[in-house]
């Protein structure tokens, strides 16, 4: 028997996961969404505040959604203040997830690039790596040929059509194995006797007055001390429930695969002027990640044209990508904001608690959300670093615009 | 090199030629028409690759698509990752070895060509196996088109891999007379080695043509190797057939372990005998056909045995009279073999309980489970499927608009009824398409399958021990046992479990596993087949090359390159290129010798001293006419246009509704009831779309009509203090004078008969006219001031000079100096916000809370104070603790650089920013960390050059 | 891929087209006499419902008409398309 | 200063090479054709060199030396190659301002190609969605639509199926693009296969 090729299988999962809980009457705390956000804030209610009676509702499968689907990129070099401090508090504890969850979660940091292709790009990009040193965050500005060195199979030659003149880098940042993440959190969640409950749609809540005293499910009404809405692309459903409005816009959002590869690509790389973001994951496969679709779109579909553009775009940037093979592609629904920020914190309803538009963002800032958010709904005040994404910041007009000026999604 | 395997004659392969291939870094032979798998089985080599986690030796295991066994990696005549050896037509010259897992990338890139073509069908048929033959002649005769897309080097399908007779003759004979009246049908496409990977809305087929790899080396360059079809279809019809269903037991991976149809295939397509002593393993009738027919080829049947209590009383007597021993009642239970399958081990089973096993000797063991039927594109499509007990596999389950499927593909089994199916489900489409039948034939006339009995639906056989040989997907070394840990470790989703066991997701994207999966997984959890399901069918049906998606759009076709008239002189005179947007703007003219800073200095010299030349013509430009133009654009602006006089030119702004500036530009009045609007280079395309939206959808009511002229008009800045005598010698006919040709007017004159537009609008400060001139008269008019400005020494400059130029006056570049968060007042620019003006887009949120912040970021310059520092563009700007260090982080931030440059003018390095309060910290001292040292920077407003505005009168 | 119904037009690639969001959503009359819950109400929020929408859409790459649509954001079905002449109100 | 302007065509450096392609395609760069672009309301009932303008949609018809394009329900295209860039445009505002409408001078806005011979649809296939179909895409059709990556607007001239003939008019900065474009979608076509 030949030995086994290097990286081509997986750690095992662990022998049992979660139970597949039936809701009770009643929970302290009732989580609205099953996904990553939601199981970590399950997890950290417990871990760091010892609230335990609490229900985690999934209208599908556990974590079925965009932490399924996403290309499980994390970094925290975002341009402005506030979002570096929720990124960076998320990727400390990213560095300390496998133990904390005891999960072999493959988080792995292997740097990520952010190609700059244009003039504006190199100056977007300087000012996001200085303002990111200030932060505390690791981050640095690359010339070409220190691009090629990180990872050699970019194209950094100055014929092709939009020239890389450089990037930044983050060391720090990496990827890591979504199911195992979600999966980790959720086995937490389950031993610290909170009800993962699956199969659970939640059709309208009972309100009395300003408060929220239940959530009616397709499994039954269940009765609920606090409220968290972690639901992602599916937010403005539950927030039209309760009869207020979040500026968030669903949109389809692809991501692609390719057969398993011997090891090629060193790290992830992002650019935004040509449009391509790629990481060659543990077992070898190429996790693409495509545009968002213009429309509206709860389908977990998109138009393939974007994935064609994707692939023009791979191929451009790495020639040696040509004969890889497409294997599989899929969607997702990411709820996006006017300010390309999340939206977390108090809602109109004293005990009801938002956490949404995360847009491609969400994966990188489970474990920190999580944390934030268990503190937000345990303590009953918002942690200081999802304080500035209030809903108000859209009457006020203090935004956290990272559309202009980061220049970098997903 | 012999191919001791090979059939003395028959298949659909060549003999006459031989061709010549390597694998494993052996030579073998084969003809054209065999398959690289089929080559190396007619060698007698079996074992293809080795498992990618345990390191087990595969083969072949079936004789298309649905193989999971023989994955291989091309190396000549160019490298490719990782292909299916059932699925490589054989070449001369091919290169290739067994797969342990990963395929490999080429380190060169790849020279072949790819492309994509759009067509448009009343009719697409995909498979041109018999119900997808006879749908596509259907709706030919008709006088629809239609397109018949197949995957196989060859049509047929089904057909290729059997003795079966039609009309009385051979069936390839009747494919033959098919595929030739479908030709002679001039609104016919008919694709061969054409795969329809996707289904997708509206009847849109993508579809990948493999149109030179079985040529090899010999492929001609200039063609597209491959090609991705975008068909438009008014009815799709699904004929991809079905894909035989394994039966999961011990040991069940060995090489020389085949699925029955695919040993037939091999035999009857290719001449190739899959062994010598054969052991046929079956839940259906089917399969029978398999035995027999290798039994006439000579293959000794050593047993048929038969999971179903009774097996099949019919099909025992055709076995009989072959001397082919059936037992019924009985299951393989394992295998014995290492390289290759040595015996079969085989037990009775009775109520679900495995007897003693005893080994038969074989070196090809053929399993039948049943079939699955293709229903990917369908499901895909978003079509529902059902599980069928019958059939012990999933079928559609609802009729989707447009989409049909026909044959196999749907659940019909034997060939009369796919011939049937297949007229049906074309009748249904032309009926929908209201197209008359047309003169139809009738169908060919075929044996009557002989009444059988029941298939039995048998995933597994239980194994005695934990599963852990029992293989459900070989490509993933997932086993019965992986199912079991996964259910026991809690899940009840067919996600959570593919998930938890990677089970379906490699290269076959469970072709093979995935419905036994479902099934294997309702029994460990006791629950019905339907209530787990399957996990969702996505595209690609087949894996694609990301090239053959990228098609054209590579390299210089990449993105668009757009280039103004005079963009061949710029060439010429040696400019260096700025990407901005898709056009090509020179950035510089270097001379020999000079570098960029360099060449700046000489250009901003040149141009504050004497005169320069730009050419601007990449400025967006629209033409806004109608009696209500004014008021148009008095909504659109901050500041008031209306008040604007024929002749005269203004700056004006734009915001956003969020009251964030999106653009700015000069507006000429051309007319009462006529506007230039100038653009910013890069916001075009966004202002005028921008404008017709608001014309449109809001204000349908105003009277006003837009048109863009950017490439209408080239537009070339002449400037600095000898700009009046360039422009005045070029065109005579002007008074140029500050008296008749003020600031910020325009007039227009001509030359040698053609109009030109003349403006008096200063970027930089200086004295300076804008040129305008139909672009066709363009590269003539360039070179006229060219040569008007050699006695004064006249210097092109590009956009690196144009922005020195006017940050020394503090003109900010929008989408440079601001970034979608800076408002009007930000920019110092509150006199170009209206007072007087009820409303404009963007006034109301100048007075939301967060506007009237006192920290809110200002367009501030900056003198580095050692006069030398050429601070990055991007830099942040802090203030130092007590101590003058900086803080531990989050270091507090006032801001950042948005322009920097070495000023010729001011003999120093400059800088403009947007800082905190950055008015009111003017003459201040702040840092700028630059390469990890402070540099001290005062803040100053951000006209430095020129502030009383003395020269732009000349 | 959809094939989208330009009322004048005819089907044509989704590609040609560009998105506008939520219809019906007029500028205000008088934005200076909207607090700042109203105005940011029209500057940011939109309605994002799973299901039938009234849209905006314009055939961008054809004859740059904006035009009304009722659409499925579920399953992605058109409705109908609607010219904006054809309705009273603006089409924001 | 009488003398005259020289004119320069964005297609010159392409010219060369777009003779040289093989048999069964024809790309050529048509003369400076003068263009106005008109607003007007389609109930207006204006007349145009001789001819009512079309209102259905995606057509176009001949008028005087040139054609009248349907570009938009109140947007039409005039073309005329005898007619200066300016003089057009008088002349066509001289006939809509009375109704309402305007006229804007596009001549330089747009270059023409046309595109012939038996393969020109096929070419035309490989960067165009719309349905060229002989029986669909008949003479006196025109469609706004992509080819490739450049917007373009594409009149049918002759339908006949072995010899069709194609007008594509294209923003003037993307006319090197779009005859890269083409060039690269006839390789396939050429006898000797290049050493690409």
């Amino acid at each position: 028997m030949t030995p086994r090729t290097p990286g081509a299988d997986l750690p095992e999962h662990p022998d049992f996961l979660w139970r597949d809980a039936e809701p009770k009457k009643s929970y302290d705390v009732v989580i609205v969404g099953g996904g990553g956000h939601g199981l970590a804030t399950a997890h950290y209610l417990a871990k760091n505040h010892g609230i335990t009676n609490v229900a985690v509702l999934e209208k599908g499968w556990l974590a079925g959604g965009n932490m399924a689907r996403n290309t499980t990129i994390i970094r925290s070099n975002y341009l402005w203040d506030e979002s570096s401090a929720i990124y960076e508090h998320s990727l400390k504890l990213w560095e300390g997830l496998e133990e904390d969850l005891g999960y072999p979660i493959l988080f792995s940091q292997r740097g990520v690039l952010n190609l700059a292709h244009t003039l504006q790009d190199v100056r977007d990009s300087v000012r996001r790596v200085e303002a990111n040193k200030l932060n505390g965050v690791d981050a640095e500005w690359v010339e070409p040929d220190e691009v090629r060195k990180i990872c050699p199979i970019v194209n950094t030659s100055s014929d092709i059509r939009y020239p890389v003149l450089g990037a930044t880098y983050q060391p720090r940042a990496g990827i890591a194995k979504h199911d195992y993440v979600a999966w980790g959190f959720a086995r937490r969640a389950d031993e610290a006797g909170i009800d993962l409950i699956q199969d659970c749609e939640v059709t309208g809540f009972t309100t009395d007055g300003d408060r929220v005293t239940g959530v009616q499910t397709t499994r039954g009404t269940i009765a609920a001390g606090k409220v968290a809405l972690c639901a992602a692309g599916h937010t403005t459903t539950l927030t039209d429930m309760l009869g207020f409005r979040v500026p968030v816009q669903s949109h389809p959002l692809q991501a692609l695969v390719s057969e398993l590869l011997e090891p090629v690509h060193p790290t992830v790389v992002m650019s935004n002027a040509v449009h391509v973001y790629v990481s060659q994951a543990h077992k070898g496969e190429l996790v693409m990640g495509a545009g968002v679709d213009s429309y509206n779109g709860y389908g977990q579909r998109g138009a393939f044209s974007i994935i064609e553009r994707q692939m023009a775009a791979a191929v451009e940037l790495f020639p040696v990508f040509a004969r890889a093979h497409l294997l599989r592609t899929w969607g997702g629904i990411v709820d996006t904001s006017p300010d390309a920020s999340p939206i977390v914190g108090r809602t109109p309803y004293e005990n009801v608690y938002l956490n949404c538009g995360w847009g491609t963002g969400g994966f990188k800032a489970t474990p920190g959300i999580g944390d934030c958010m268990a503190h937000t709904i345990a303590l009953d005040e918002p942690h200081p670093h999802v304080a500035p994404f209030a809903l108000d910041r859209f009457v006020t007009g203090a935004l956290v615009d990272e559309h202009g000026a980061a220049a970098v999604a997903h | 090199m012999s191919a001791p395997f090979r059939t003395p004659e028959g298949g659909r392969i060549d003999r006459s030629t031989t061709l010549e291939f390597t694998f494993d870094g052996q030579t073998h032979t084969g003809h054209p028409g065999d398959t690289l798998a089929s080559a190396l089985l007619a060698a007698g080599r079996h074992s293809i690759a080795t498992s990618v986690k345990l390191g087990r030796p595969r083969g072949v295991a079936a004789a298309w698509a649905e193989d999971p066994g023989s994955l291989v990696q091309i190396e000549e005549p160019f490298p490719e990752p990782m292909l299916l050896a059932t699925t490589v037509e054989l070449y001369d010259g091919l290169v290739a070895h067994g797969l342990p897992g990963q395929g490999r990338l080429a380190e060169v890139p790849d020279s072949a060509r790819y492309d994509a073509v759009h067509h448009h069908v009343d009719v697409l048929v995909v498979g041109a196996g018999p119900a997808g033959l006879v749908a596509a002649l259907t709706a030919a005769r008709a006088g629809a088109r239609v397109a018949l897309v197949d995957e196989q080097a060859e049509a047929g399908g089904a057909l290729l891999g059997t003795d079966d007779v039609l009309d009385g003759a051979p069936a390839p004979e009747w494919v033959a007379a098919a595929v030739a009246e479908l030709a002679a049908h001039p609104d016919v496409l008919h694709l061969q080695r054409t795969t329809a990977f996707g289904l997708y809305d509206d009847g849109f087929v993508l579809a990948l043509e493999r149109r030179t790899d079985h040529l090899g080396t010999a492929a001609p360059r200039n063609v597209s190797r491959q090609r991705v079809w975008r068909i438009r279809a008014r009815r799709v019809v699904v004929a991809a057939g079905a894909h035989e269903r394994p039966v999961v037991f011990a040991d069940n991976d060995r090489p020389g372990i085949m699925l029955a149809g695919g040993a037939r295939t091999f035999l009857h397509r290719y001449g190739v005998l899959p062994g010598r002593e054969a052991v046929l393993f079956t839940t259906n009738d089917s399969a029978y056909d398999a035995a027999l027919d290798l039994h006439r080829a000579g293959v000794r049947v050593q047993a048929v045995v038969d999971a179903r209590p009774e097996g099949s009383p019919q099909r025992r007597q055709d076995c009989e009279r072959a001397g082919i021993r059936v037992l019924s009642g009985a299951v393989v239970t394992g295998t014995q073999g290492v390289e290759r399958v040595t015996h079969a081990l085989v037990a009775p089973l009775a109520a679900g309980e495995v007897g003693a096993s005893s080994a038969i000797g074989c070196d090809l063991l053929l399993v039948s489970g049943g079939w699955n039927p293709a229903v990917h594109l369908f499901s895909q499509a978003r079509g529902r499927l059902r599980y069928d007990e019958a059939l012990g596999a999933f079928l559609p389950a609802e009729e989707l608009d447009g989409v049909a499927v026909a044959g196999s593909a749907a659940g019909v089994l034997d060939l009369a009824g796919c011939l049937a199916d297949g007229r049906r489900v074309a009748d249904a489409a032309l009926a929908a398409l209201g197209l008359a039948a047309g003169e139809q034939s009738a169908l060919p006339a075929v044996e009557a399958t002989p009444a059988g009995s029941a298939p039995m639906t048998l995933w597994r056989v239980p194994d005695g021990g934990d599963g852990s040989t029992s293989f459900v997907d070989l490509q993933r070394d997932a086993t019965v046992a992986d199912l079991a840990r996964a259910t026991g470790a809690g899940l009840r989703s067919m996600e959570h479990v593919k998930r938890y066991t990677t089970i379906g997701t490699a290269h076959d994207q469970g072709k093979t596993s995935g419905v036994l999966a479902s099934g294997i997984t309702a029994e460990l959890l006791g629950v019905p087949v339907q209530a787990t399901g399957t996990t969702t069918f996505r595209p690609p049906y087949t894996p694609v090359a990301f090239a053959a998606l990228a098609g054209r759009d590579r390299g210089r076709l990449f993105d668009p390159e757009r280039v103004t008239a005079v963009h061949d002189w710029h060439v010429a005179e040696g400019a260096v290129f700025e990407d901005v947007g898709q056009w090509k703007r020179p950035r510089y003219y270097p001379r020999p010798g000079e570098d960029m800073d360099a060449a700046v200095l000489r250009e901003c010299a040149a141009t504050r001293g004497g005169v320069g030349i730009l050419d601007g013509s990449t400025l967006g430009k629209i033409d806004v006419q109608g009696p209500d133009a004014a008021e148009f654009l008095d909504r659109l602006y901050t500041n008031m246009i209306s008040s604007l006089k024929v002749g005269s030119v203004r700056y004006g702004v734009m915001c956003g509704v969020d009251g964030m500036v999106i653009d700015d530009g000069t507006v000429l009045r051309l007319a009462e009831d006529r506007f230039l609007v100038l653009t910013t280079t890069g916001g075009a395309a966004k202002v005028l779309d921008w404008m017709e939206e608001w014309l449109q959808t809001e204000w349908p009511q105003l009277r006003v009509r837009l048109a863009s002229v950017t490439e209408q008009w080239s537009t070339f800045p002449v400037v600095g203090p000898r700009s009046r005598d360039v422009v005045g010698a070029v065109f005579p006919d002007v008074d140029v004078s500050n008296e008749a040709f003020p600031f910020m007017t325009w007039r227009d004159t001509a030359l040698g008969g053609v109009p030109v537009r003349l403006a008096r609008i200063s970027f930089s400060g200086e004295l300076a006219y804008e040129v305008y001139v139909n672009s066709w008269y363009a590269r003539a008019v360039w070179e006229r001031l060219i040569e008007a400005g050699r006695p004064h020494g006249i210097t092109p400059y590009g956009t690196e000079t144009m922005h020195v130029l006017r940050a020394e006056k503090g003109y900010p570049i929008i989408g440079q100096d601001t970034d979608g968060t800076v408002t009007p007042h930000d920019l110092g620019m509150a006199w170009a916000v209206s007072k007087k003006k009820p409303d404009f887009i963007g006034k109301r949120s100048f007075a939301r809370p967060a506007n009237s912040d006192p920290l809110r970021k200002q367009l501030v310059g900056l003198l580095p104070v050692d006069r030398d520092t050429v601070l990055p563009e991007g830099s942040q700007i802090v203030e130092l603790a007590d101590g003058g260090q900086l803080p531990p982080p989050p270091v507090p931030m006032l801001g950042h650089v948005t322009s920097s440059y070495r000023s010729a003018e001011l003999g120093r390095p400059f800088a403009l920013a947007l800082v905190k309060g950055g008015r009111s910290r003017i003459g201040e001292t702040v840092h700028v960390p630059v390469d990890g040292t402070l540099v001290p920077v005062e803040v100053t407003g951000s006209v430095l050059v020129d502030p009383e505005g003395a020269r732009r009168d000349g | 891929m959809q094939l989208i119904e330009c009322p004048w037009c005819g089907p044509r690639e989704e590609v040609e087209f560009h998105y506008g969001g939520q219809a019906g959503v007029p500028y205000p009359e008088d934005p200076a006499a909207l607090d700042d819950v109203q105005w940011a109400q029209y500057v940011f929020f939109r309605d994002n419902p799973k299901g039938r929408f009234e849209e905006r859409w314009s055939h961008a790459a054809g004859c740059r008409r904006w035009f009304n649509a009722v659409r499925d954001t579920a399953t992605y079905r058109f409705e109908r398309v609607q010219r904006p002449d054809t309705t009273q109100a603006g089409t924001r | 200063m009488a003398d005259l302007l020289t004119r320069s065509h964005p297609l010159e450096p392409y010219l060369t090479a777009l003779d040289a392609l093989p048999d069964g395609l024809r790309v050529t760069a048509e003369p400076f054709v003068a263009l106005a672009g008109l607003r007007v309301d389609p109930a207006s009932g204006v007349q145009l060199r001789g001819a009512a303008l079309p209102t259905t949609p995606n057509t176009w018809v001949p008028a005087g030396d040139g054609r009248l394009v349907w570009l938009g329900p109140d947007e039409w295209l005039v073309t005329s190659p005898g007619t200066a860039p300016e003089a057009l445009e008088a002349e066509v505002a001289g006939v809509l301002r009375p109704v309402g409408g305007v006229a804007v001078d596009v001549s330089a806005q747009r270059i023409g190609l046309r595109i012939s011979g038996p393969r020109a649809r096929q070419v035309l296939a490989k960067g165009c969605a719309i349905d060229l179909h002989p029986r669909v895409f008949v003479p006196g059709s025109s469609a706004q639509t992509t080819l490739g990556q450049a917007g373009v607007v594409l009149l049918a001239l002759d339908g006949r199926d072995d010899d069709a003939e194609f007008a594509v008019l294209v923003r003037s900065s993307f006319a090197g693009y779009l005859a890269t474009w083409l060039l690269d979608a006839c390789l396939e076509y050429a006898d000797s296969a290049p050493t690409s």
